[in-house]
């Protein structure tokens, strides 16, 4: 370094002062700011859109929660009901639902007059306004209990779809011009049994326990049932995945030797995360059902076909985390004399742990709202089955699952359907957060820096 | 593997909601589990149905059309030899606009015709469809943009409208003389006739009718093509176009005033029934005249009951398989 | 013996092998474990391995050999008189089975001893009757063969099981013995349990291969069938997709490539540089409180149904990109659905899959080398973008391979946002279509299911599969070169 | 002699660094207990004391690296050329561009050796080509003397170099941007005597220039490289002053205990 | 006069690790060349080189921690108690827990200084029981003279340790596990003189029972704790023998200019 240069360097330096920003660090403190705000901005982006989402999500989707029903007095006729007068089950079960029909249209004869109302519809027009499930409901009732028969009992029917809709402000007056499932003059009735009673809207339970219903009764429609499906594929996704993927994971990034094999397997991995999951549901198809033998629409089958299209994703995550890990850890736990097992189970692994729990979350989020390859595996249709009666009942029984439930009732042509839909995504979106809460608590416990 | 007692269904989801409403029922009558009925489209569920016999293969597939020869010789191939075939009604096909937009009361099959094709006769020469409105197809229609949203070629509704609408038209606007005219085979002519126009005036939907129903909602002008079921549940957003003059309904469907429908099936394999518990009871609640009659709940909820039913029923009841199987 | 009852005498067995192991080695080493070659939970855990490996894989493979050979003899028995017309002898098995069954079900249920159920005959009872009792319900009377069938099947399951139990026991029993006597002060119990693992992770690493495996085969015999059917050049090459039912469709695959890699392109132009920003700001400038919030939330966004982005593309961002880009805005763009919303909406989707494995990545870089940057004077924004993100490489091209795979299988937002028009064009407000849309269009559809039209699928699949796996080597390629090892 | 805020301020006015009352805590941990000191300019002035005492601590002061670490927290004044360093107008980039930092901890960057050194002028723009660069980088490396060692292998990464090469880097690439203030924790922990000399000669260089705060655990090297020497014990600045006078005469009993080795 | 195989036979018998014509390369790179030693039990053998010379590199192949550098290759014969450490049938891990190492860098566990000092007993089941644990740590602690200074926060992470307390850390962590042969590579680079002191009384403790390896870079060290010094130069092993006489009487140039200070 010359003399002159050191003279210039040093004479600029002397000069200037730490409280003014030089020309230079402005330009960096500019760029740095932008950049701060850049990062700022992307998360804002990411949390706006969620706002958005969830705001839609939710304004479209609260109305399923509430559900209008009535309170019918059925007097359950005994030469209908049972004709041989021995209230014996299996000749009481003989009547079938439609068999039950006409005491309803009775029921609801007598409930509009004693309310005083005049009207020139027959039972069986007033009855559009209740569910078609009135029936069966009744009827069940009944064969529970055939002593019933002959008296008069109040039932909590559900009111149907439009009238539900009418008291949810979904429905209106001109909306049923043309409609032939209602009329306005069904919403004369309705107008004042809501006011003085015989007609209420509540909070809808059956929505979060029931299961689903057939598309000409959405009012009965509920996703317990499919949550339960969700739940044992869950269940199956997260035992099976996440061991797996870590373990996989560790034997590629720790143990496997690095030489074009393990670069064949990492590829692969990569590329399977690729995959497009319907192309798994072919494979869970031909595999577990058509090879193994496994029961069609079943939630074992389920987890396990999401089991594998989870994997890459958790593999990805924790091989990137495992990567990340300091040789330097390593080292000190081979230098005391672990193996190499013990530095990676004691030392690396709760260092990668919260990628691994990333991953993770990820992909049991993917899994949770994945439906195309649950369409090959009979998972995706009318499954409406009762509840599993056990835990082997429920990996094995027929059910559906949250997403292709919502699926299902998003194509669905009435529109108190579609309501639904949404109603079930936000059971979807607690159900995801429920589930994710521990990883991201224990997430939040092995992250540090060193 | 224990053994499979419910019914398994799959297929069209065109017949799905019809099969769910049956099952439903079904559950809730008899003592037998409710059957499964898997969506998944025509093409999965037979394909599924014809991988052979046996409790890992399903037993009864919906098809919104009729199971093709191919389709017999595979399911033949694998050993599913003997199948019911089952016609449970007709699906009507509808046009409608949204409710706030235009009014389309004087439709033919030549409107679509005029308003789709990819080419037109035009003066004796093939050109690249110039209609821009409606009006430009039938001067009696309302002057707005054309924006129709079809079925994507994945859906049986597709075939339908092609034939009976586009093909329909064609004939009847004389184009498909012209086509064979200026030098086309009859095949290629045909195909002419049902080719679509792919300048975006006509979009093809390849999700369900929600979709559609969602873009006419966004669209004023837009004209969708729907079931008549999913029409009949959402008069309040929608308004039905006629054609030849015939607002659709199932009256006019089931006399064949409304030109636009088609059969659907399902397709029992044979040798599932009595092995099955309840698979034919399953399929004779199906098609019994309580349930697709036509005061049904089938027929209330869109399905156009088949004048047959009677011969259906005995169908099922003597196991009468299909002749072309046999 | 139940099944459950076997695997927990063989879990107990392991249990107590446990204790006992590691009592014998201490035991040899006079109780000071300090003379053990390895810590006396190893030589428990290696005489539980031996009792439970084996004893374990009998069980497995006699549960899956088992039937077979129940079943074929079984079948043998049945004569072909007994099989319907148009049946099979598989179908009658099942129905053997489903008898079979609900006899033991009986049985145990008490409706009829167990004598009973080995005496009983199609003529003294109405079996249906009595399994319908029991809850199994048959589709027709039994037969006297098939009663008879499943009487032999029950008994033949009967012995197949007791032998079944004292395999497993005894190989139980020989692995606790083998390995206990083993068990000695400089048994390498550490190694041998090591060596366990190690298998463990092996076979857990060989799932993805058989995975793979899997897929190709349960793609490339339909695929096969399809270009028996399809010429190749035209699907290889052809620059049009228009799939008819009546055939004479034309099957050119480059369009839906094309909109492939347009849209999951637009998808991480969006995701990538919002999800890495997101997860910088987060893991070097964001409070730890307000990440601690921040991060689940945005992972949110990966939880939500694939469905709502689609209708948020068609009812929400479509239309708003029509009004900037429509007819009366620039007049780019013809309808709501393109190229641009799906690829919007699905960028949006993907940025926790960026953002957050990214920023556990970033977390991870030692902080010795942030400091040693900003002792240097560097900002920090200078720090992030020449040495941590550099040193984090590798996991974030992870993740953004992670997200790229993500928008190429991604069906749901583009047959909603993207529309179903096959078209080679440059214009990202037309609308295109994607191959993992089309595959499921194709396989869901109602086209006859041996025709090229829905054979197509598997092709699809299996062509988009190669595709990503070369993009995959590509990566790997890439990150090998890039990468910065810290220490 | 506790040193006071009062007699602080009777020091020479040469001062490029001073201190006053400055307090540092690790959460609850009081790690640098009331340290009054004035750092001069052209100087070379060692910290010496026992391990874990604070040297490091208050090093990380004067350039604000404390900052990065959560649970630290700084109080009192620090001021370079009269003006308080912790003060908000301060940018502590700029300010970190005035006064460089070798760490105790070699941490070369994961990148090659030539754009370790070459990332400080990089970031500063002292160089106006890459010829200018790689003179840069050459001149640093060479001070750093580690030049001979890696000058066929200035693309190979910094992080495959040996610890002492590591720490030269270190340091050639903290010269490399030229501070006016230049800290060095212990830089010559990992070097053999040869290049120990070296290093000591370039803070020797680095003195008709700058001003030289260096951590030593060496008492040998402290009384060869510095004038001026601040003995920490247990947080506490105990004593400082000229080498000379610390080594020969100190004051306070603890300084001669540790000089003569007798406290840790 | 270079080391060869030949007159490496004629060492005496007392010997512990014997290394053979050991070539070590990090790619092209060849670090190590042609080393052979003999490295008694009970001794104290002290690696002394200008920095970059392999010293480390050697220091690791003594207990196979090569084998985590993907890149390193290393060639030869190196035998512990006669028995070859490189052969397919010994165990990495019984060898290291026999041959302990303590790093160049400091490389606390990011976990508590308790945890990272029980670890190693831990897995080799020194303990019986918690109370046991307890005495084996302190005792550890105490041999890495830290224990004052840590005692009250035994619970802290030991990533928040200074930089000498963090390398006592490594050596009580070192030693808790009994090693056989402890390797130490500069271990009292960041010590002040009275740990330095310490670390060396601990040494000679620890020679009356196993033996001891350590690279350093003072002379004075070397002189005070070894009884063999071996002088590494370029990748070479140049001389070895006594440490007396390697500081009073050099035989190759080299090791004289070394010493003296006149080569680096
Ligand atoms: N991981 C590595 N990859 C490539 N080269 C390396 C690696 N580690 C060390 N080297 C090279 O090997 C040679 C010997 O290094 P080594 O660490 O053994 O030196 P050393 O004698 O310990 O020096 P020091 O006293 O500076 O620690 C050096 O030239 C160094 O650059
Ligand atoms: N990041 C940290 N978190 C908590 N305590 C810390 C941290 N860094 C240092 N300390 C504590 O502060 C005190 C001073 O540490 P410092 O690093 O300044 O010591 P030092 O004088 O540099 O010692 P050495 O010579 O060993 O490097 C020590 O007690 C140390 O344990
Ligand atoms: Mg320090
Ligand atoms: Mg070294």
């Amino acid at each position: 370094m010359t003399d002159a240069t050191t003279q210039t360097a040093e004479s600029g330096r002397r000069t200037s002062s730490l409280y003014t920003l030089d020309a230079r660090t402005r330009r960096r403190n500019a760029a740095e700011t932008r950049f701060k705000f850049y990062g700022m901005a992307a998360v804002g982006v990411g949390l706006v859109f969620l706002v958005i989402l969830l705001a839609t999500i939710i304004r479209s989707g609260i109305p399923a929660f509430t559900q209008t029903s009535f309170d019918l007095p059925v007097v359950l006729e005994a030469e209908a009901l049972d004709p041989n007068g021995n209230r014996d089950p299996a000749d009481v079960s003989k009547v079938s639902t439609f068999g039950y029909n006409p005491l309803i249209d009775q029921a609801l004869e007598r409930l509009v007059a004693e309310h005083g109302i005049e009207t020139e519809m027959s039972g069986a027009d007033l009855r559009k306004m209740v569910s078609s499930g009135a029936a069966a409901q009744i009827r069940d009732t009944v064969i529970a209990d055939p002593d019933l028969i002959g008296e008069t009992v109040t039932f909590r029917v559900l009111a149907s779809s439009r009238v539900d809709g009418y008291m949810k402000g979904r429905v209106t007056r001109e909306d049923l011009a043309r409609d032939k499932n209602l009329d306005a003059a069904h919403l004369d009735i309705v107008d004042v049994l809501s006011e003085e009673g015989g007609l209420a809207r509540a909070f809808n339970w059956a929505f979060i326990t029931g299961s689903d219903a057939s598309e000409s009764r959405p009012e009965q429609a509920g996703i317990g049932v499919s949550m339960l499906g969700s739940l044992f594929m869950m269940l199956v996704v997260l035992l099976l995945a996440l061991p797996i993927g870590v373990a996989a994971s560790i034997y590629l990034e720790e143990f496997a030797p690095k030489n074009r094999w393990t670069d064949l397997i990492e590829v692969n991995i990569s590329n399977l995360a690729a995959v497009p999951s319907i192309v798994f549901g072919i494979l869970g198809l031909a595999v577990f059902i058509q090879l193994v033998g496994l029961p069609q629409s079943a939630p074992l089958v389920g987890g396990l076909v999401l089991t594998l299209m989870t994997l890459p994703t958790i593999i990805i995550s924790t091989r990137a985390s495992l990567k990340a890990v300091p040789p330097s850890i390593r080292d000190a736990a081979l230098g005391v004399g672990a193996s190499k097992t013990q530095a990676v189970f004691h030392h690396v692994l709760p260092l990668a742990m919260p990628g691994i729990l990333t991953g993770t979350i990820i992909g049991l989020a993917q899994a949770l709202g994945e439906t195309a390859p649950l369409l090959l595996i009979g998972m995706v249709g009318f499954v409406a089955s009762n509840y599993p009666e056990g835990i082997a009942e429920g990996f094995l029984s027929p059910n559906s699952a949250m997403p292709a439930q919502i699926y299902e009732w998003a194509k669905r042509a009435d529109p108190a359907y579609y309501e639904r839909a949404w109603g079930g995504i936000i059971v979807l979106l607690l159900f995801l957060m429920t589930m994710n809460i521990i990883a991201i608590i224990l997430r939040r416990r092995f992250e540090r820096r060193w | 593997a224990a053994a499979r007692d419910n019914v398994q269904v799959a297929g069209s989801s065109t017949v799905l909601p019809y099969a769910s409403i049956v099952a439903e029922a079904f559950g809730e009558n008899f003592d037998f589990p409710t059957p499964v009925v898997e969506s998944g489209g025509s093409s999965a569920g037979l394909k599924r149905f014809c991988e052979g016999v046996g409790e890992n293969t399903i037993d009864i597939a919906n098809a919104s059309r009729a199971i093709r020869d191919s389709e017999i010789e595979a399911c033949a191939a694998n050993g599913v030899t003997d199948i019911i075939e089952v016609r449970i009604g007709y699906d009507g096909i509808v046009f409608a606009s949204q409710i706030d937009g235009p009014e389309f009361t004087a439709f033919e099959p030549s409107d679509w015709f005029n308003a789709l094709a990819a080419e037109l006769p035009v003066d004796g020469e093939i050109v690249a469809n110039p209609n821009m409105t409606w009006a430009d197809a039938n001067a009696d229609l309302p002057a707005v943009e054309i924006a129709a949203f079809i079925p994507g070629t994945k859906h049986g509704t597709r075939e339908v409208f092609e034939e009976k609408v586009l093909l329909q038209g064609c004939e009847d606007t004389g184009a498909m003389e012209a086509f064979i005219a200026s030098g086309m085979s009859e095949d290629d002519a045909e195909g002419a006739c049902m080719a679509v126009r792919t300048d975006g005036k006509s979009v093809d939907i390849d999700g369900d009718y929600t979709e559609t129903l969602a873009r006419i909602d966004t669209n004023p002008n837009g004209l969708g093509v729907f079931g008549l079921a999913f029409y009949e549940n959402n008069t309040d957003k929608l308004k039905v176009a006629t054609m030849g003059g015939v607002e659709p309904t199932t009256e006019t469907i089931a006399s064949g005033d409304y030109p636009v429908s088609r059969p659907l099936f399902f397709y029992i394999k044979k040798a599932h029934i009595g092995v099955i518990p309840g698979l034919k009871e399953f399929a004779e609640f199906f098609v019994a005249n309580e349930i697709a009659g036509p005061s049904g709940p089938l027929a209330n909820y869109g399905l156009v009951s088949d004048p047959e039913l009677a011969d259906t029923q005995a169908k099922i009841a003597n196991e009468e398989t299909m002749s072309g199987a046999m | 013996m139940p099944v459950l009852w076997i695997i927990l005498i063989i879990l107990a067995l392991a249990a107590v092998g446990y204790v006992m192991g590691r009592q014998r080695a201490l035991a040899s080493a006079g109780g000071d474990s300090r003379i053990l070659h390895s810590l006396p939970s190893y030589y428990g855990s290696s005489v539980a391995i031996f009792t439970l490996v084996f004893s374990l894989l009998v069980l497995v493979g006699w549960l899956t050999i088992q039937p077979i050979i129940v079943d074929n003899s079984v079948a043998a028995m049945i004569p072909d008189t007994a099989i319907p017309e148009a049946s099979s002898r598989s179908l009658v098995m099942s129905d053997v089975r489903r008898v079979a069954n609900g006899l033991d079900l009986a049985v145990t249920g008490g409706a009829i001893s167990a004598d009973e159920a080995r005496a009983i005959t199609t003529d003294n009872t109405d079996i249906r009757a009595l399994l319908a009792q029991v809850g199994v319900a048959l589709g027709s009377e039994v037969s006297a063969p098939v009663l008879e069938a499943a009487q032999s099947y029950r008994q033949t399951s009967a012995t197949g099981q007791t032998m079944m139990t004292i395999a497993v026991l005894a190989v139980a029993i020989a692995g606790f013995a083998f390995a206990f006597l083993r068990t000695h002060k400089d048994f390498r119990a550490r190694n041998v349990v090591e060596t366990a693992v190690r298998y463990l992770l092996i076979v857990a690493a060989s799932i993805a291969i058989l995975t793979t495996i899997g897929i190709v085969l349960s793609l490339i015999f339909n695929t096969i069938e399809f270009f028996q059917r399809y010429p190749a050049d035209d699907f290889f090459f052809g620059l049009i997709w228009s799939p008819s039912f009546g055939g004479g469709s034309q099957l050119g695959i480059i369009p839906l490539l094309w909109g492939t890699l347009y849209i999951s392109f637009i998808a991480l132009v969006v995701a990538v540089p919002i999800g890495i920003f997101a997860a910088v700001y987060l893991s070097e400038y964001a409070s730890s409180r307000v990440r601690s919030f921040a991060k689940p939330l945005i992972e949110v966004l990966a939880g939500i149904p694939t469905i709502v982005y689609g209708l948020f593309a068609l009812l929400t961002v479509g239309p708003l990109l029509l009004s900037v880009f429509g007819p009366d805005g620039t007049g780019w763009m013809g309808a709501a659905s393109s190229v641009m919303t799906a690829g919007l909406v699905m960028g949006i989707m993907l940025i926790p899959f960026v953002s957050s494995l990214s920023d556990d990545i970033i977390n991870a870089v030692p902080q010795s080398l942030r400091d040693g940057a900003l002792g240097l004077g560097a900002t920090k924004s200078e720090t992030v973008k020449q040495v941590v993100l550099p040193a984090a490489l590798p996991g974030i091209v992870g993740a953004i391979l992670l997200a790229a795979s993500r928008a190429i299988g991604e069906t749901m937002i583009v047959v909603l946002g993207a529309g179903a028009a096959a078209r080679l064009s440059l214009n990202p407000f037309e609308a295109m279509t994607t191959v993992t849309a089309k595959i499921v269009s194709q396989l869901t559809g109602d086209a006859d299911f041996s025709s090229p039209e829905a054979l197509v699928a598997f092709s699809l699949g299996m062509t988009l599969f190669v595709i990503t796996l070369a993009l995959n080597v590509l990566a790997l390629y890439i990150v090998r070169k890039y990468r910065e090892q810290y220490e | 002699m506790p040193m006071t805020a009062q007699n602080v301020k009777n020091m020479p006015q040469n001062s490029k660094i001073s201190a006053r009352d400055v307090q540092v805590y690790y959460g609850e941990n009081h790690a640098i207990k009331d340290v009054n000191v004035e750092i001069e300019d052209r100087t070379v002035t060692a910290f010496i004391g026992p391990s874990g005492c604070g040297k490091s601590t208050f090093l990380r002061c004067l350039n604000r690296m404390n900052d990065t670490i959560d649970v630290c927290r700084v109080e009192g004044a620090i001021e370079l050329d009269g003006e308080d360093i912790y003060n908000k107008k301060v940018d502590p980039v700029q300010l970190r561009a005035k006064v460089g930092m070798v760490f105790q901890k070699p941490n070369p960057f994961p990148k090659s050796i030539y754009d370790n050194v070459a990332y400080g002028p990089k970031i500063h723009g002292l160089a106006k080509n890459k010829a200018d660069l790689d003179e840069i980088v050459e001149k640093a490396l060479r001070r750093g003397a580690i030049w001979d060692e890696v000058k066929d292998r200035l693309q190979a990464p910094g992080t495959g170099l040996s610890g002492g090469q590591q720490q030269r880097l270190c340091i050639a690439r903290a010269v490399a941007t030229e501070p006016e203030v230049l800290l060095m924790d212990e830089p010559c922990s990992a070097l053999d005597p040869i290049a120990t000399d070296q290093v000591e000669d370039l803070i020797d260089e680095l003195r008709s220039q700058y001003s030289v705060v260096i951590v030593t655990h060496s008492m040998q090297q402290a009384a060869r490289v510095s004038q001026k020497t601040a003995f920490f014990h247990l947080g506490n600045l105990v004593e400082y002053g000229e080498t000379n006078q610390i080594f020969t005469n100190p004051k306070d009993p603890r300084t001669e205990s540790y000089i003569s080795g007798r406290i840790g």
